[in-house]
């Protein structure tokens, strides 16, 4: 069984990225839009496009009934939701399934298991994979967590069990600000996620983000496409993400992958996921938590091993096996992805919405773009600020390097009052610690004088 | 580019049609005008200082006209994605009657998504001059479903 | 740098174009005309203060206007890229002296390229005015090297 | 010892695709650029530009004294011709050395010993590489000629031994056309090349344009990076190439490569270059040229190997020795390039120059795109028409073909009297003899209707 026509509930780079597979596939697509996308490139792109609702996400791109309701009238028979927006929510997996359309990732049961950061971790810490000292699950009162404080002594980190794209996890370094920590995590929480169960963790500091993309079908395949380092962010927001991590040694390297396939196992995964791991100073690795959804950075994994993942996620989500194995998956040179958002780094980052009168891609050797916009169109205010990816692939990191260089500064983007982050990464790519692989994920926090890398930014969009 | 342009274009014609219309409007004979928005200005001045109040040219006429067909006419639009019913349930009489008056916070019809039945209200009091949409479609959002003619305050 | 020249040729054309709109829109025989966007401007004023009726074409008077600058004047170019000498040889008296007059085919300098000395010849009859490119300069096609006023015929 | 200072004697697309490579090794870039290109992107790429003359080529590109000034007026220590042009100008070559400036390519010598076919011919088939029946060498007279055609059998082709980019040959059926075919071709040949020498050989019906890639340093290297199949052409222009070429038996692709590095060695070929063969329907491969600069379609092969040609052909004329060893040479998938030129399919492919007032290149996945235009860019009347190159990579060759359409898909072209080869594209992508690769270089004359794939069009610019 496969599909003949999918609704992506999405927009933007993603909505037509994953178009573009569907049009490979020669399955149809089914565009929903709120009223701020209605000129946008990826609702050309579809073969049918729904007018779902106002700007606002709540109301049009998170807002189930308007998106099943779409899907119902359009005749599709599944919904790949993307990254963000309702990806990760397990009810709207559930009323999808409920109506008689396929949701294009894990089922449900595993959505709300991997959704719970206390439990899944708990869950893994059995199956083997190591974790940091930290609560066994949720605490419930402030005196509980300075109990567990005490145990695995400061500094503690308290992140919402139900907590995502770096919002929702706060560092403590003693017993006074960890009851304020508590306080205001246990409400953040409760207030954003609808979830005001916490956990606690050491806290690591400035480690590296290290993250296995794994695949696993309904017919019990699970393998593992490599390792992603992550490590250049900007409280908590990924702005270059490479594969695969740097410096890693091939027996971690090898253990991380492991990992990530016995996890996935233990969990009953199915569809495309990642693995989160932290790695210490060290070169200790932790299990952090799984992403059940593709990520904004998957394309560095698919110029690594030339899978598809998109691909690979609507055949697991049709029944089918998987279309490669684990020694088929060859991990060849460097790729290197550089996020472009419309923001203004000299303004804190302030997004900087508006109509792109120039808009001019890279091109030529090892490099891919992937955006939702052209000249002409606009970059509404509505959504996060994501412009484009520049994703190049060289066999060395150093070439990557240079090339990932070469293609930013060919990108024209012109507009008034639009600002991009190329500048800012184009001086990433040159510093030596990055080129030296020595960062951290304080790297980019401590460059850009922000000395608190785990200070949450409720103006900014959970990351993907 | 060409949104660029179209967007000039929008502007410009906006400067000359307020030149125009300014002209209709103002008593007397004008001897010059200057007109500024922002960065964009037009200025013009008459020969022997005088601006004859002249009817205006077909190309203006026109996208009155077109802007005319809804004059003093309100659409009431879907509020989400489903499907629009003119009454509360098969056979019973519909919500509201063309030529019929509603007042602000009537009901004139329902959209129903998920099996949840959404009441659509009238905003303001007028009378039904069309009910655009038919019993049993399905509606996108933003959908013109009736037409209402406001009511003089 | 290509955008921008699309850019100008846009603009200017839609100046023009307006102009032309506004003549034909705007009411009453107009003195003179003020148009602006941002940093692009056109201003017209008519003789006798009366517009025409059809629309001017604004853009080529602009651009007369830039070239006229060297109304009157021709420029002798590079015809190829090389280096430039006044003289034929280091030392010797140059070719032409600014005021003197030249016949048309006179040799006002040589372009060298690759050893190969290229004589260059004024195309026309007139009075040197300026010898713009210095002796023994390295030029490219088409760079001005000498400036003539052709001779009234 | 390596450059710091590269002059680009090309234009359009290869242009830029140089010097990205250039700037992506650190090497300073110096364009130069007729009166009709002053605009060009490959232009305001580069470091630095020199305008050497008018439109015509012949006083610009094609004008060594032009190009040798400004790559000395700039200081530049070496030449890259690109395609086309000076590019296979063995003169230009000494030229350049006579300045001390380095020639991206092979020496002179080897230059004419290529440039000349009927003695390349001869020598290769010395050193064991299979050849056509045909005759030792030139023939000097119609007479020796017909004696030539009787030993071999009718139909026969006659060739320019100057000649190129499949101008000066034509084929001859009977011993009376020969005649005329003969004093055709002479006459065309010194025309055209300066050279009127032909030389015979028997005709091979529709064959398929196979070649091969390879590289060879000064220190002894030689290695090939895979075949290239070239057969979709429309008199002898090439519109889409692949890589490998399909239905090859691995027996021949690797007897293939055996012959490139053979001839290569025999003739002392430095740089990179193509060995071009027919392959007939009995699956016989004879020997055709050996092409000594980069060419068009050398992308298909970067996407296969990882390998970027350029930055090679850079090292190798620096005195380094190859970046790579044969082994490392690993081909994976399948690579399509298609050709987007600016030309009218539906009136006989006429050239269509004119003002891009709308360019947006398609983008995502195993997609490349190789042009020298964007956005209101004009493409001049004075060059060929080649607009951008779409290239495509996935694992299988069936993915890489419904990529390849459905990127030309997304790629919007427009502008006043501009028109394009990409429905045409499509149409051949789609069809039936192409998808299971059962056509020959005769395919798309018979599809276009044009029954005479030999027959010479001095309209069209030779192809490279």
């Amino acid at each position: 069984m496969s599909f003949s026509k999918i609704l992506i509930a999405n927009r933007g780079e993603i909505a037509l990225r994953i178009a573009r597979t569907c049009r490979e596939l020669g399955i149809e697509t089914v565009a929903v839009y709120s009223t701020a996308d209605r000129d946008a490139r990826f609702v050309a792109y579809a073969d049918e496009a729904v007018h779902i609702g106002p700007a606002p996400a709540k109301r049009s791109y998170r807002y189930p009934p308007a998106i099943i309701e779409a899907a119902l009238r359009a005749g599709a028979e599944a919904i790949h939701p993307g990254y963000g927006f309702l990806s990760e929510d397990a009810d709207f997996a559930r009323i999808c399934t409920d109506h008689g359309l396929v949701f294009i990732g894990p089922s449900p049961e595993v959505m709300e298991c991997v959704g719970d950061k206390a439990r899944v971790r708990a869950l893994l810490a059995a199956a083997g994979l190591p974790i940091l000292p930290g609560s066994d699950g949720p605490v419930a009162t402030p005196a509980e967590a300075e109990e567990v404080a005490e145990r695995i002594g400061y500094p503690v980190i308290v992140k919402a069990a139900a907590g995502g794209g770096g919002r929702g996890i706060e560092p403590a370094g003693d017993r006074a600000e960890l009851r304020e920590v508590y306080r205001r995590t246990t409400a953040l929480a409760r207030q954003v996620f609808g979830n005001g169960e916490v956990y606690l963790e050491r806290l690591v500091q400035a480690p590296r983000h290290v993250e296995v993309q794994f695949l696993a079908d309904t017919h019990g395949t699970v393998l593992h496409l490599g390792d992603r380092d992550c490590s250049l962010q900007r409280r908590n927001q990924k702005l270059v993400e490479e594969a695969p991590s740097p410096l890693l040694p091939d027996r971690v390297r090898e253990r991380l992958g492991e990992y990530a396939v016995v996890g996935a196992r233990r969990v009953g995964y199915t569809g495309a996921g990642t693995m989160e791991f932290l790695l210490d100073a060290a070169g200790e690795i932790t299990f952090m938590e799984i992403n059940a959804r593709i990520q904004v950075e998957h394309p560095v994994t698919e110029l690594l091993t030339g899978v598809d993942l998109v691909r690979e996620q609507i055949r697991v989500a049709a029944g089918e096996p998987l279309g490669i194995t684990q020694d088929q998956v060859a991990l060849t040179g460097t790729a290197i992805e550089c996020r472009v958002n419309a923001e203004d780094p000299s303004a804190g980052f302030r997004p900087t919405p508006g109509r792109l009168t120039s808009y001019h891609p890279p091109g030529g050797p090892g490099v891919r773009v992937d955006s939702g916009f052209g000249q002409g169109d606009v970059i509404p205010p509505d959504y996060d600020s994501l412009l484009a990816k520049v994703i190049v692939w060289a066999p060395t990191r150093e070439q990557a390097i240079v090339r990932a260089d070469r293609a930013l500064a060919e990108f024209a983007v012109e507009g008034p009052g639009v600002a991009t982050t190329i500048p800012l990464l184009r001086r990433l790519l040159a510093q030596p610690d990055f080129v030296a692989a020595r960062h951290s994920t304080a790297f980019v926090d401590a460059l850009t004088n922000e000395f608190n890398p785990m200070e949450k930014t409720s103006e900014r969009p959970a990351d993907h | 580019m060409t949104e660029h342009t179209d967007e000039r274009h929008t502007v410009l014609r906006l400067l000359r049609e307020e030149a125009g219309n300014i002209v209709k409007t103002v008593p007397g004979p004008l001897a010059s005008l200057s007109l500024r928005v922002g960065e964009w200005a037009l200025d013009i001045s008459w020969a022997h200082g005088t601006a004859p109040a002249a009817p205006l040219p077909p190309v203006m006429a026109t996208e009155e006209e077109t802007e005319a067909d809804d004059t003093g006419l309100h659409e009431i639009t879907a509020p989400l994605v489903g499907t629009f019913y003119v009454a509360p349930e098969p056979g019973a009489p519909p919500y509201i009657q063309v030529g019929e008056h509603v007042r602000a916070g009537q009901t004139v019809g329902i959209v129903e998504a998920m099996k949840l039945m959404n009441p659509v209200k009238s905003d303001l009091a007028g009378e039904v001059v069309e009910v655009v949409t038919g019993d049993a479609t399905p509606v996108e959002y933003g959908q013109a479903l009736v037409r209402i003619r406001a009511e003089e305050p």
